[in-house]
């Protein structure tokens, strides 16, 4: 009952989807629609026991006055405004203007913008670190990765060799590469997909 | 630890100052970095400078908002070099949230030049079904245009009396954010042999380099980089040449920086 | 009413041949005249569908890229009665010579179209300033199929590969052995967590950004169980931060269960799997602080990963920390190539849990992609030689038509 | 813009924190610990209150109270178990709303990936081959590289003799493809940067014109 069950359950409604892949009619194409909301919904009552964990963890490094307490209670202030500036005034409360945008706007996106920009500084780094000519493999992406980037340095009459060399390198090898890792891929992530289905992979399911 | 081990094994706080400085310095005090120009894209350069004063150029703005940063240098630099060598154009904007965009940057700069429309221009402006309108223009303007983005009928412009279709101008500059270009090359090349030059995103440019190779379009302007070749083609520098001077840099670092870890590795190596 | 159809564009085209044609030779760029009207108007259900669409198809107008050459488009004209008004459904541009008239299968849509019902249609081949139409092509009726022919090569794909999954298998559940060969990132696992257990500090498992239905994220829970043993077995902590509830859950299920598996179930600590944020760089912004308070001896970066691939790897690296990554997120792969230790790439991620277990029935399964691979190899050299010299058929019965 | 006292502070706000989160390059800093552990927390509370009402909202409620579809109650209820999950004792019931959950998603994945993963990249594999001008020869090279990159793929045999070479002109290949991917990621990351920088150009002089 506790594990024999939902495998079951796993491998009907599994089978159930791919063969609902193959039938174009409507009544089917209903089901699929109904399928995918019942992800949506599962997934938006689980947010509670996000919020939970998030809060549980913070509050006890509060509690136990761990290193950096005072930082987690800077998490709980930001997290309890948002919720309540969320909720407050109906499906009003995250319309654009109010004070729930605000904070969004001037808090939220610079701190992510910032974050992302920080990635100009580790491609840079990355690139001195790994592209070394240490074996042939690291060689290849060193070069690779080289006459990519010498794209955008003016080079004189080399630029055009190099250019002709970069469109070459995008469209030959690098298509090549990326089709058989996605051919891989596909057949890699089926594997997996009925594994779960046919309940040889259970561990995600726990234990006891 | 000696020099080469010390170059193999920088501090890579020194790499981000490096970067930091690549990017801040350009950006307060803007500089220009030489330019290799590719014939790609001199060649829709001296396309336009080969134009006579008073023929007529199609350019098709077929872009959003989304793709101003690298398309919006193009266009600009391509309607002042029309517009100074007082060679008219016929402007579209097929694209569905451009056209009001198009119509700025129109006004912008035909006031820079004291262009006046109907007369040296025409915006003909935005309708749906991007291939039929094509392909319609390949018969008449009018068909899909009666009436210019103003509201005023065709037939009352002065620049487009005996203007029908793309037999009566020079070329088409298409510079597109999507599939529309697409369109430009199967429909008005394909169909009506209309003479067809790109400006294209960067992440569209190596889809459109074999349409070069096969001579349905006779110049690209790719990305960034290939606006800031035209700006430097024209003798104006904006933006673009601004973004890629960084840009240039800011690659430099990057290389610099694995030049210098290889030949700490190589140097190092060969002492032992 | 095929017949008669036929009979009136017949009569058309006579018509036409003998009258228009000498006439629109003399007013030669005259747009006024009509073009000659497509012809051969057939309307019929859309195949492979929901069953709120027709498909209609004819034959070009003259003028459409000969004769005058002046016909741009065609509409496509619906009515419920072949003598009742019709409306303008659609348009293509000249050149095409089929259309979907499709509709919504909602009844209260505005859009909707009704199945089960007799529609007629008519084609207007347009100039600029004249037009003319075919006759009428109907009665067709839309309705829904239950099998999408075009898809029978990926139903043939699906089955082929499952059986094959499952006849390895149930041969692995004979006995038979199957060999692997050795995998440089799976390999350092063991000395990865070993050496997070000899500097007395945690192990950090990143699922990535994907959600719980992302089968990347589905193939790290089946890796995080196996680590989990080790680390239990060794007595080592492990951090899992997560950024969706749903992946936190099961998790956490993983995770004890594979405490249970090296018998150590007192250890399992629910709040080392714990969920943070689901926004992406807020998330990755905190799992820094991690890397670098916990002095994390080992770092997994298993699932699906986006643009912050690289702060993670690089803010590791920094920290000091071995870094074992994989993903199926193409863009992301050569950002982990090149800042951590060991990739698992693409189909490598997928193969890792078999790896780590040595569960014979999963090794099994590897063999059925070897297989499957070699299967599509063979076709490819096949299909290269097809599309050479010319043999349509062989690469149509990999063509999957939507 | 700076143009009130309002946005004067926000964009004061904004300022600080993307400094605070520069600053992590230097090191792990007090200021980069404020910024992060504030936005672990908005972004939590928005990302809730956002699927309050844009999911829970339109995908429940609505349909349930407006649309009477009372089956949307099924999954309502299924998303109700997850919450057994306080309870240690009554946590495995959560484990019926995950095995629907991982049965749907994997079924749905299944002719997926076979489709768009295997099928469509074969098919767009099988290239003609000819030698009357480069883009024959090229084919045969993608071809060839495709063919060799998924025999270093292959798990259940060594690579030894032909298929060790060919697994190794495999693996270059792929390294070709992630420099590639690498250097083309550079312009778009640098970008990123200038916008920040220009963010910062833009703030401070029309901060010193709004106090003035």
């Amino acid at each position: 009952m506790r594990r024999q069950l939902p495998i079951l359950i796993v491998f009907v409604s599994g089978v159930f989807m791919i063969i609902q892949y193959f039938i174009p009619h409507e009544s089917f194409e209903f089901i699929y629609e109904y399928a995918m909301d019942w992800i949506i919904i599962i997934g938006i009552f689980a947010m509670l026991l996000g919020l939970w964990s998030l809060t549980r963890v913070s509050v006890s490094k509060v509690q136990t006055k761990a290193p950096g307490w005072g930082f987690s209670v800077m998490t709980l202030i930001g997290l309890a405004t948002m919720l309540f500036l969320g909720i407050y005034k109906g499906n009003k409360s995250i319309a654009e203007g109010t004070l729930f945008m605000d904070i969004f706007w001037n808090i939220y996106t610079p701190i992510q913008a910032t974050m992302f920009a920080l990635l100009a500084f580790y491609i840079a780094s990355a690139a001195y670190r790994a592209f070394r000519a240490r074996t042939v493999m690291s060689t290849i992406l060193l070069v690779t990765a080289l006459v990519i980037m010498l794209r955008l340095i003016p080079l004189g009459p080399l630029s055009g060799i190099n250019q002709t060399l970069a469109s070459w390198i995008l469209t030959v090898p690098n298509m090549a590469a990326k089709r058989a890792i996605w051919i891989g891929i596909g057949l890699g992530a089926t594997a997996t997909c009925l594994k779960i289905i046919f309940g040889i992979e259970r561990a995600y399911m726990g234990k006891d | 630890m000696t020099f080469y081990e010390r170059l193999m094994q920088l501090d890579r706080r020194w790499i981000y100052l490096a970067i930091a400085i690549a990017v801040i310095i350009p950006v307060l005090l803007p500089f220009k970095v030489p330019v290799y120009i590719t014939p790609e894209v001199r060649s829709v350069y001296n396309f336009v400078e080969n134009t006579q004063p008073g023929e007529i150029i199609f350019l098709a703005i077929d872009y959003d908002p989304n793709a101003m940063a690298e398309l919006h240098p193009m266009a600009k630099s391509i309607m002042r070099q029309a517009f100074s060598k007082n060679i008219k154009l016929i402007i579209s904007a097929l694209s569905q949230n451009g056209p009001g965009m198009a119509e700025q940057l129109i006004s912008q700069i035909s006031k820079e030049y004291n262009k006046k429309n109907g007369v040296d221009y025409v915006y003909l402006g935005y309708k749906p079904y991007f291939g039929i309108v094509i392909l319609a223009m390949g018969q008449n303007y009018r068909i899909p245009f009666p009436t210019d983005y103003y509201g005023t009928p065709l037939d009352s412009l002065p620049m487009m009396d005996g203007v029908r279709n793309y037999d009566d101008v020079k070329g088409i500059i298409d510079i597109g954010g999507g599939n529309i270009t697409e369109y430009w090359i199967n429909y008005a090349n394909g169909r009506y042999k209309a003479k067809v030059a790109l400006g294209v995103t960067g992440v569209m440019t190596a889809d459109y380099y074999p349409f070069l190779q096969s001579g349905q379009v006779f110049g690209i302007l790719g990305g960034l980089k290939g606006a800031s070749e035209y700006e430097r083609l024209t003798k104006r520098e904006g933006e673009a040449t601004e973004g890629m001077s960084i840009q240039t840099v800011a690659h430099l670092v990057v290389i610099a920086f694995i030049l210098i870890g290889n030949i700490g590795f190589f140097m190092s190596k060969k002492k032992k | 009413m095929r017949y008669k159809n036929l009979r009136s564009s017949l009569v058309l085209t006579f018509f036409l041949f003998f009258l228009i044609l000498p006439l629109s030779q003399i007013l030669a760029q005259d747009d006024t005249l009509p073009p000659p009207p497509p012809t051969e108007v057939k309307a019929g259900d859309t195949p492979n569908d929901n069953g709120h669409s027709i498909t209609i198809t004819w034959k070009l107008s003259g003028d459409d890229g000969a004769g005058k050459k002046n016909v741009v488009a065609y509409e496509i004209l619906r009515s419920e009665s072949p003598t009742g008004e019709f409306v303008v459904r659609g348009m293509v541009p000249a050149g095409n010579n089929t259309y979907q008239d499709r509709g919504a299968k909602e009844k209260e849509d505005k859009n909707y179209f009704p199945p089960h019902k007799d529609f007629y249609y008519k084609v207007r081949a347009k100039t600029l300033n004249s037009y003319s139409e075919s006759g009428v092509a109907g009665p067709a009726v839309a309705y829904g199929q239950w099998f999408h022919i075009g898809k029978l090569p990926v139903f043939v794909g699906t089955l082929a590969f499952t059986i094959m999954v499952l006849a390895f298998i149930s041969l692995a559940r004979k006995g038979k052995e199957f060999y692997v060969r050795p995998l440089a990132g799976i390999d350092a696992v063991d000395d990865a967590i070993g050496r997070a257990t000899e500097m007395g500090r945690p192990i950090l498992y990143i699922l990535g950004l994907g959600s719980a239905a992302d089968i990347a994220t589905i193939a790290s829970f089946t890796i995080l169980n196996r680590i989990a043993k080790k680390t239990a077995e060794h007595k080592t902590k492990i951090i899992v931060p997560c950024n969706d509830p749903i992946v936190m859950s099961v998790a956490q299920e993983t995770v004890k269960a594979g405490y249970l598996d090296a018998g150590r179930p007192d250890m399992y600590k629910e709040e080392n799997i714990f969920y943070l944020t689901s926004m992406q760089f807020a998330y990755v912004a905190a799992v820094n602080g991690i890397m670098l308070r916990e002095k994390t001896a080992t770092n997994f970066y298993l699932g699906k990963f986006y643009a912050e691939s690289l702060i993670l790897a690089e803010t590791g690296s920094v920290a000091g920390s071995i870094q074992i990554s994989g993903t199926d997120e193409l863009a992301q792969i050569p950002f982990f190539v090149a800042a951590t230790d060991f990739t698992l790439i693409g189909e490598e991620l997928y193969a890792a849990s078999a790896y780590l277990g040595r569960e014979p029935l999963l090794l099994g399964a590897l063999k059925a992609q070897d297989l499957a691979k070699a299967i599509v190899m063979l076709s490819l050299a096949l299909g290269a030689l097809a599309a050479s010299f010319h043999f349509g058929f062989f690469l149509k019965l990999f063509t999957v038509q939507m | 813009m700076v143009t009130d006292l309002t946005t004067a502070i926000w964009n004061t706000v904004a300022v600080f924190l993307t400094f605070c989160i520069f600053s992590f390059l230097y090191k792990d800093n007090p200021f980069y610990k404020i910024a992060e552990h504030i936005v672990v927390g908005v972004s939590a509370g928005y990302f809730a209150a956002l699927l309050l009402w844009d999911g829970l909202v339109p995908k429940l409620w609505e349909p349930v109270v407006k649309q009477g579809k009372w089956y949307y109650l099924i999954p309502g209820f299924l998303g109700l178990l997850m919450w057994t999950r306080f309870s240690k004792r009554y946590s495995w019931i959560s484990r019926f709303s995950i095995a629907f959950y991982m049965g749907i998603a994997t079924g749905v994945a299944v002719p997926l990936y076979v489709q768009n993963y295997v099928l469509r990249q074969l098919i767009s594999t099988m290239l003609p081959v000819h030698f009357q001008n480069l883009t024959g020869i090229f084919n045969l090279l993608i071809i060839l590289g495709v063919l060799c990159s998924l025999i270093y793929f292959f798990f259940s045999k060594e690579h030894k003799g032909a298929m060790g070479l060919a697994a190794r002109v495999g693996i270059w290949n792929l390294m070709v493809g992630f420099g590639a991917g690498f250097g083309l990621t550079v312009m778009g990351r640098v970008s990123l940067l200038i916008n920040r920088v220009q963010f910062l150009e833009n703030y401070f002089p029309s901060l010193i014109r709004f106090i003035r």
